[in-house]
């Protein structure tokens, strides 16, 4: 490419994303509708179809056509939710197709390495579904991103719904995923419910490859403790949460209490996954198409991405669609409020960024680390669904200020954003 | 006392008394056969020698040293090469290179990469293989895959490669067995020679007569797991225990 | 004490699943000297066969219901699955909760047929080719088959739930003496225990007491003679492969209603179950299933907690720790026969 | 040339002049085409040609000469690719050091496994080296994240202590690898017309890299010891029988081809430092049989082709997206075109597993010995068609 | 000299063949390499045929193409037992219709035991013999009967080799060196139980290095020579014929 100053500078009258998803392995599922939000948003960036969210986001950069008047073009790739595979895929967007911004990804391991080779090459990355601390923790970069919320979020907002729901007077019992996101869930969730005056029995890590979780529900039968919280995702949480069920424990009494299971971050796909078991579990989401029906126009924005959605597609978006979605306009609206797609000039656009009208309400892009800041849905499985869209039934929701965070906060601490990148 | 001792050697498969306290010893330099009716108890004993089996009790003496308690390929490397009933061979490999595998063996069983000093000595070697197979009257079949011969072939082959090593002791069993006459003669020939050569003792188990009458120095008859006679050929040939329980009427 | 007994029931259960898996890939493996790495793809399957069977008992038709709306604002539908259209409400709703075992009818043929198709379209012409050779060709079968499922019916897993009846669990502490809900045990869980014996001894005795499995057995190891014998052998190995087939789909079945199925299942198993045969022994049966108990017991120990805060990952590795001990200490695993795929 | 055959010497003559070219060679199609979707000559992916054909090359001395097979030889590869990233983090970023520990780390441990999984043969083996490697990768994944950074990998960060240079570069950024100052990331870029070739530091020290890989694994297959190694392949009792004790030769083919994986696992790193668990799990070891037995097991050159086909499948198929699909039968009526993009949609993008599946299918049941048998029955086929061709004339004329 | 076979016996072959086995220009491959190469003979019933010649000369590939093994590659000619076409036959089905082959490696499978070796012979039908008669001939095989088969010595392997033969009812015995390697009084018992199936009607055909004592037993002899017949006529003709004696078979 022209020495321009920056990596990939487009020369023609295009400019290129680059989507890097799950589509092949277990995140499959979730990878294929990450991708439908993609080609939706380059849609109407590209000002075909019916504009979705752009109508209603507060900055008024965009109008329809294009990125700074280039017409937006993407490639895909496949992460196959590994790290070095995503990192490949990555890379071959950057080096052969020219794309000037990664986005996607189902998993925080994923979403760090690629993250870190964003900045080594010197384009922007913005994060899709990762939900670790450690993202805008200590493997925060410069040229990173993420829209989606995290762990500490997660707890931050589901510890007062608990209180609420359960009482101040329990014991849990963690199963945790033995990776990097697990522990940050876990230890997340820990202090917020310790806060609330909760004990911890115990924590066990369960090993990733795990299927048949009934070796570790078992011991939590006569543990004492009276909730079980399962800091997993994906299949591993579709299981554990089957297993747990199986083995009655949602039927047990203990300590003159119901048992309750949490599952601290859902989504709809596993809701689907995890069927009848997932009714009445507790847990949180980034977003849900329901939102503005019930909980009012703070929410605008999610109508009309569930319209344009649902019209291409037949089926309500996921929260991982809405994120992806969110953040390619995003990018497009930071690189035209700037007027470069120079990605340290975008990371100054966003940096400090509010916005609103993308369907999570006021939304702050922190400068610190990157992070978004905005009100974090409490939901749990619906009881009695009238159809297979209605699985997940919003709680409540938790205010912005109730799940921010110092950005010095200890499980944040130890990384440095460091300078951005432009590259070449 | 001879180059190989045996002493007492018992080994038993289950309820099956294979060998009852062998005895043998066979002289330096000589050809010592071994006979005796099917399931006697040769090959077997064989096995005791090389370390494919350990005998129960016993002793086994080469050349003053213990056999027993090694791994085949140190016996080997004391000295002994054998021959085996049903050939054991490269089967992957050519002719050739079957050869080349003996040479390349150290006696003193050094490992060596044979990477870098390949090209100093494989010459020689390969000269010295050659030779070997124009003896046995291989050399034509030098580049043939060794699976795809034909079992007279593999025989020979399988002696040449015992004998390229130079063994001290050379174990035999059926040697000329499924061979056609011409190449039987021919092999008795060659073996003649080799002994004619010195310093070399052999070991031959043969249902051959003609084979065994021809090379034999000394002849130990087998039964049933234990020696029955050791003699001359001249005498084992009209002892009637012999006759009756081994050479038939037809010998 | 109930915490062992819990992991001992919990081990069984474990083990009841990879003894069934192990013992179908003995037959291939073992017996019929194939590595076959599309074993666990035919379990996958059989997982498959249950939720098929559940969709096609739930096919449903649209009735337009305008009193609500759907996502989209138009009026919404609801779906009435046509069994229960015919046969009411009650008795359609239980023949729709009862799919998973109804699906072992359905599985059986479609098993065993695709056992045949295999063998006779692709495997047969692996049986003298290297190893090497038929883990490629498996391999890549088993990706196939694999892509087909997920096409299909998608990456996410898909719950098919055991009938109503078998939903709950048992209290199976108090039958042993202990206070009431300190073991409980899901009926279910119990089910697939009793299910895998019965396989298992089904197919012992197929093989004990008919000649069928010392023919194959002698097959593999010189097919040329057994034809000398006047034996058909290459209609016993089809025969022989759509069994393991069904044994593995069997599994497959009722196993859906413990884990959700999703297309990549097999592979999660294929892995251990080959370390199962293994550790078991080549060509032993018996010992494919001891092993099978034995590493199912052995992980769900080592899934205790007081056991991980000794040795810190143990259950991560267990079953690869224990292989590695049975090799080295017995050559050919538990109970191996000798010369079965030495080379 | 180079005390090798003149056959070997082509051969190995060929494979310089392929991977010096590659730029090009992989570059057939001008990038504004729909085709150029079908191009690989891009720094990444013409690395991991390479650096996986290293690899397989290496797997190759060991299952190709013994018939050992090795399911866990991936281990070596993350071992290396580990150490590598431990050197750039605590030494230097010159990829010479890294490298080099690479190799012995992974020799090393190559050591440590074979010696106790060459205790036994056959399948035994292979279970016993697939259990040391998965029990390498569940640990690397969870319990030693400490030094593995589990899940995520280990990455470089910013306050590396790195005792030879320094933790940030001048930018502010993580500083890049590089040999003697030439940053491995470096890439000259040639536009000819609509065509963009890539020349990238990197590739060239890993194709040079390759070429010394090939050429020792050569000199290996045609000398003594490859021979010694055949024979352990083809009758280990009549090697016993000779005098011959199999286990060292076969534990020396073990470690070469443990340092061969942990070169390849070094210069991983050393393109993109960055050494993730999963490159130790199972299914990388499989892979690496599978481009094995798909090039064609024990041919020289036949482990290479195997990991081009591999990952070119892995990096380019799962690309094409239906957007692309569309590109390329733009030109057919709607209808058509729709409809073929239904044909071809499930083989490519999400697809590219079963594609890549079929041809694994393919490749075993119609060429028997692999890529490379089936070259040479092209091969024999022209020879023939050429020898008919030569004889037909004569035929013409008769010999009267 | 070169004795011709006499080919006008096989005009208009397949409907009027006379004999009882005939074999009828047969041309068979391994892989690319040509080995019989054209051979034509008959056996009448109840003959003994003697199937001599060198090694490599492609006696035992003639014999598997008899036998209809897949290899090698019979890529012309007709094969007749009994009115039944052989030829458009495999292995199993060749011997259900009444072929019995003994292997020249014998071919006891491994696994097995002794009598589940038999009983794996009982398994199609025909069956022959039964195990109790077939113990009684060979008694050895009794004692021996829960042993595993490839553990037996090597004439117990041959002795089984033959008895699992019998155990079915063939019409036709192919044997493919069946003295190799047996004890010579047991060489006689085999001699002797061959006469005694000749006696019930037997057809056989033996291929044979102890050239003599074939011929003792023979009606015929047809002598191969590079995949090609060299003689074919009465087995006294050849030993009295000096000259075919020492060109073909060394004796
Ligand atoms: N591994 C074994 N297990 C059980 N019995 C065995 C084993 N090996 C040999 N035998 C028995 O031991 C006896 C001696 O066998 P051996 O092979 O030594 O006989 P042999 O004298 O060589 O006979 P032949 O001349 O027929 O080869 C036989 O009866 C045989 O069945
Ligand atoms: N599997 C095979 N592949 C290729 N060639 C073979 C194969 N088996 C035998 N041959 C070749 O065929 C020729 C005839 O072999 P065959 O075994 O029929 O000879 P034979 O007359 O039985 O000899 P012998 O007396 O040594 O057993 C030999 O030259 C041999 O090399
Ligand atoms: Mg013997
Ligand atoms: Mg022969």
């Amino acid at each position: 490419a022209a020495h321009s100053g920056y990596t990939n500078a487009p020369t023609g009258d295009t400019v290129t994303l680059g989507f890097n998803v799950p589509q092949s392995g277990p995140y499959a599922d979730e990878g294929a509708d990450e991708l439908r939000a993609f080609e939706l948003a380059v849609e109407h960036l590209n000002g075909e179809g019916d504009g979705g969210m752009l109508s209603t986001f507060s900055s008024k950069a965009l109008d329809g056509t294009g990125i700074l008047g280039k017409k937006v073009t993407f490639v895909t790739g496949d992460t196959q939710t590994k790290s070095d595979a995503a990192r490949a895929s990555a890379k071959s967007m950057i080096e052969k197709d020219g794309a000037i911004m990664i986005s996607g990804g189902s998993s925080s391991g994923v979403a760090v390495a690629v993250q870190g080779l964003c900045q080594e090459a010197g384009v922007v990355f913005m994060a899709g579904l990762t939900h670790s601390n450690d993202t805008t923790g200590k493997d925060k970069k410069a040229n990173g991103f993420r829209h989606f919320f995290n762990a500490y979020m997660s707890a931050a907002a589901l510890a007062p719904v608990l209180k609420n729901l359960y009482g101040a007077d329990r014991a849990a019992y963690h199963l945790t995923a033995d990776y990097t996101w697990g522990w940050t869930q876990q230890e997340s969730i820990q202090a917020a419910t310790e806060a609330l005056g909760w004990r911890t029995v115990n924590n066990v890590l369960t090993p990733l490859a795990a299927t048949d979780f009934s070796s570790y529900i078992t011991p939590v039968l006569n543990s004492g403790a009276d909730v079980l919280v399962l800091n997993h995702y994906g299949g591993n949480m579709v299981n554990s949460l089957t297993n747990a069920v199986q083995f009655g424990l949602r039927d047990k009494q203990v300590n003159g209490k119901n048992f309750e299971i949490v599952v601290p971050l859902y989504s709809e796909l596993m809701a689907k996954g995890a069927g009848a078991n997932i009714k009445g579990i507790v847990g949180s989401q980034n977003w849900d198409w329901k939102l503005e029906n019930q909980m009012g126009a703070k929410y605008t924005g999610t109508n009309a991405f569930v319209q344009s959605f649902g019209n291409k597609y037949g089926f309500p978006p996921s929260q991982a669609a809405q994120t992806c979605y969110a953040q390619t306009l995003l990018y497009a609206d930071a690189a035209a409020r700037a007027g470069t797609f120079n990605p340290c000039a975008i990371g100054e656009a966003l940096a400090g960024f509010e916005f609103d009208g993308l369907g999570n309400g006021p939304t702050l892009y922190r400068a610190d680390d990157h992070q978004c800041f905005k009100d974090v849905l409490v939901v749990k499985g619906a009881e009695n669904p009238e159809d297979e869209f209605h699985l997940v039934e919003i709680v409540e929701v938790t205010p912005t200020e109730q799940v921010t965070y110092d950005p010095n906060h200890p499980m944040f601490a130890g990384g440095a954003l460091g300078a951005c990148n432009p590259g070449a | 006392m001879g180059i190989l001792e045996v002493k007492d050697v018992n080994k038993r498969f289950g309820g099956l008394q294979a060998l009852g306290n062998v005895n043998l010893s066979v002289a330096d330099n000589t050809v010592h056969a071994i006979i005796g009716p099917n399931g006697a108890g040769k090959s077997t004993l064989l096995n005791c020698l090389v370390g494919k089996l350990i005998p129960d009790t016993g002793s086994v003496m080469f050349a003053g040293q213990s056999v027993l308690g090694r791994k085949p390929f140190e016996i080997n490397q004391m000295g002994i090469s054998r021959v085996f009933q049903t050939p054991e061979i490269f089967g992957d490999l050519t002719v050739m290179e079957n050869m080349m595998i003996p040479c390349l063996a150290k006696r003193d069983g050094s490992f060596r990469m044979h990477a870098i000093e390949s090209v100093l000595d494989e010459k020689a070697l390969r000269e010295k293989a050659e030779s070997m197979l124009e003896e046995v009257k291989m050399l034509d079949k030098r580049n043939m895959h060794a699976a795809s011969m034909s079992r007279g072939d593999k025989r020979r082959l399988e002696m040449a490669m015992c004998l390229v090593q130079e063994p001290r002791l050379l174990l035999l069993d059926e040697p000329t067995a499924g061979m056609a006459r011409a190449d039987t003669n021919n092999t008795i020939d060659l073996l003649k020679e080799i002994k004619a050569r010195g310093n070399i003792t052999m070991c031959i188990i043969e249902h051959d007569m003609h084979v065994v009458f021809s090379l034999a120095d000394r002849i130990t008859v087998l039964a049933q797991g234990t020696p029955l006679v050791e003699d001359t050929p001249e005498n084992i040939k009209g002892h009637p225990k012999v006759r009756e329980a081994y050479l038939g009427e037809s010998a | 004490m109930d915490a062992i007994i819990l992991q001992i029931l919990n081990g069984l259960d474990k083990g009841s699943a990879y003894a069934l898996i192990a013992l179908g890939l003995t037959l291939i493996f073992g017996t019929l000297g194939v590595v076959n790495f599309a074993h666990g793809a035919l379990f996958m399957i059989g997982s498959f066969c249950a939720v098929t069977v559940q969709r096609i008992l739930s096919v449903s038709f649209k009735t337009v219901d305008p009193s609500k709306t759907d996502f989209l604002g138009n009026p919404s539908t609801y779906d009435t699955p046509y069994v229960v259209h015919w046969f009411g409400p009650e008795f359609g709703a239980g023949i729709i909760d009862w799919s998973v075992p109804l699906a072992i009818l359905f599985a059986i043929p479609i098993m065993i047929a695709i056992g045949f198709i295999m063998e006779r379209g692709l495997i047969k012409h692996f049986y003298k080719r290297p190893h090497a050779d038929q883990i490629l060709v498996t391999f890549g079968l088993a990706i196939v088959l694999q892509e087909v499922i997920k096409y299909y019916y998608g990456a996410n897993p898909i719950q098919t739930g055991a009938p109503e009846v078998f939903r709950g669990s048992f209290d199976f502490g108090v039958l042993l003496g202990f206070d009431p809900n300190v073991i409980i045990y899901p009926y279910w869980r119990l089910v697939y225990f009793a299910f895998a014996a019965v396989i298992i001894s089904a197919v012992f005795a197929f093989l004990q007491f008919t000649t069928f499995g010392m023919v194959v057995r002698a097959g593999m190891a010189d097919r040329e003679t057994v034809g000398l014998l006047g034996i058909n052998i290459d209609k016993r190995f089809t025969i022989m492969f759509g069994l393991a087939a069904a044994v593995a789909g069997l599994a497959g079945v009722m196993y859906a209603p413990i884990n959700a199925p999703n297309y990549h299942m097999g592979m999660d198993f294929l892995v251990l179950s080959f370390v199962v045969v293994v550790v078991g022994g080549m060509g032993s049966l018996p010992g494919a299933v001891l092993a099978g108990f034995l590493l199912g017991i052995l992980e769900s120990f080592a899934s205790m907690t007081q056991v991980i805060d000794l040795i810190p990952g143990i259950n991560q590795i267990i079953i690869y720790v224990v292989a590695i001990i049975v090799l080295l200490t017995r050559p050919r695993g538990l109970m191996g026969r000798k010369g079965v795929m030495e080379e | 040339m180079f005390g090798l055959e003149k056959k070997d010497a082509t051969l190995l003559l060929i494979v310089a002049v392929l991977t010096m070219c590659a730029p090009f060679i992989l570059n057939p199609f001008p990038s504004d085409s729909g085709l150029a979707q079908f191009n690989a000559g891009y720094p990444d992916l013409m690395q991991r040609f390479v650096i996986f054909g290293i690899f397989a090359i290496g797997f190759n001395i060991l299952f190709g000469l013994t018939g050992y097979l090795s399911f866990g030889h991936a281990a070596f590869l993350g071992v290396g690719s580990y150490s590598a990233v431990w050197m750039f983090k605590l030494l230097s970023m010159n990829v010479i050091p890294a490298i080099l520990l690479s190799v012995i780390v992974a020799g090393a441990f190559a050591l440590i496994i074979g010696f106790v999984s060459l205790r036994r043969s056959g399948i035994y083996f292979s279970i016993l080296t697939l259990a040391f490697a998965q029990m390498s990768f569940a640990l690397a994944y969870s319990v030693l994240t400490p030094i593995t950074n589990g899940e995520t990998g280990l990455q470089l960060s910013l306050n590396d202590p790195r005792i030879l240079g320094t933790s940030i570069s001048a930018d502010g950024g993580i500083p890049v690898t590089q040999l003697f100052g030439i940053e491995m990331r470096s890439t000259y870029a040639m536009d000819v017309g609509p065509w963009l070739f890539q020349f990238n530091a990197g590739y060239y020290l890993c194709a040079i890299l390759l070429l010394l890989a090939f050429y020792l694994s050569i000199r290996i297959f045609r000398s003594p010891f490859g021979l010694m190694l055949r024979a352990v392949k083809s009758n280990q009792q009549r090697m016993n029988y000779t005098g011959l004790n199999a286990r060292p030769y076969t534990l020396a083919a073990f470690v070469i081809s443990g340092m061969y994986a942990g070169l390849a696992g070094g210069l991983l790193a050393s393109m993109d430092p960055l050494a993730g668990a999963e490159r130790m799990q199972w299914t990388a070891s499989g892979e690496v049989v599978l481009m094995t037995i798909l090039g064609g097991a024990g041919t020289l050159i036949g482990p290479v082709l195997g990991a081009g086909f591999i990952k070119y499948f892995e990096n380019i198929f799962s690309k094409i997206n239906d957007n692309v699909l569309h590109q390329w039968f733009a030109f057919m009526p709607d209808g058509l075109e729709d409809f073929m993009v239904t044909i071809v949609h499930p083989f490519v993008g999400k697809g590219w597993s079963l594609t890549l599946g079929l041809m694994f299918m393919a490749v075993v049941i119609f060429l028997p010995g692999g890529l490379v048998e089936g070259g040479q029955k092209i091969g024999k086929l022209f020879r023939r068609k050429k020898a008919a061709e030569d004889t037909s004339p004569a035929a013409k004329t008769p010999a009267e | 000299m070169n004795v011709k076979p006499d080919f006008s016996k096989h005009a208009n072959h397949a409907e009027t063949a006379p004999a009882f086995l005939s074999v009828w220009d047969i041309h068979a491959y391994y892989g690319e390499s040509y080995i019989v190469q054209g051979v034509s003979f008959n056996v009448h019933e109840g003959e003994i045929l003697a199937l001599l010649g060198r090694n490599g000369a492609g006696k035992t590939t003639t014999l598997r193409s008899i036998a209809r093994l897949a290899n090698p590659q019979v890529n012309k000619g007709e094969i007749w037992l009994d009115h039944q076409p052989l030829h458009r036959m495999s292995s199993y089905q060749a011997s259900m219709a009444g072929l019995g082959l003994v292997p020249e490696d014998r071919r006891i499978i491994p696994g097995l035991t002794v009598e589940e070796n038999l009983q794996l012979a009982q398994i199609a039908p025909p069956i022959g013999w039964s195990l109790e008669r077939l113990y009684e001939l060979f008694p050895r095989l009794g004692e021996r009967r829960k042993q595993e088969g490839v553990t037996l010595s090597g004439g117990e392997q041959q002795m089984l080799a033959i008895a699992r033969a019998l155990a079915r009812d063939i019409k036709v015995l192919l044997l493919d060196e069946p003295y190799e390697g047996l004890a010579p009084v047991i060489v006689d018992e085999i001699e002797k139980t061959l006469r005694i199936v000749k006696e019930q009607g037997m057809t056989t055909i033996i291929v044979e290095q102890n050239a003599v004592r074939a011929l003792q037993l023979a009606d015929r002899a047809v002598i191969l020579d590079t995949g090609s017949i060299v003689f074919d006529g009465t087995a006294s003709e050849v030993l009295e014929n000096e000259q075919l004696r020492a060109e073909y078979l060394a004796i």
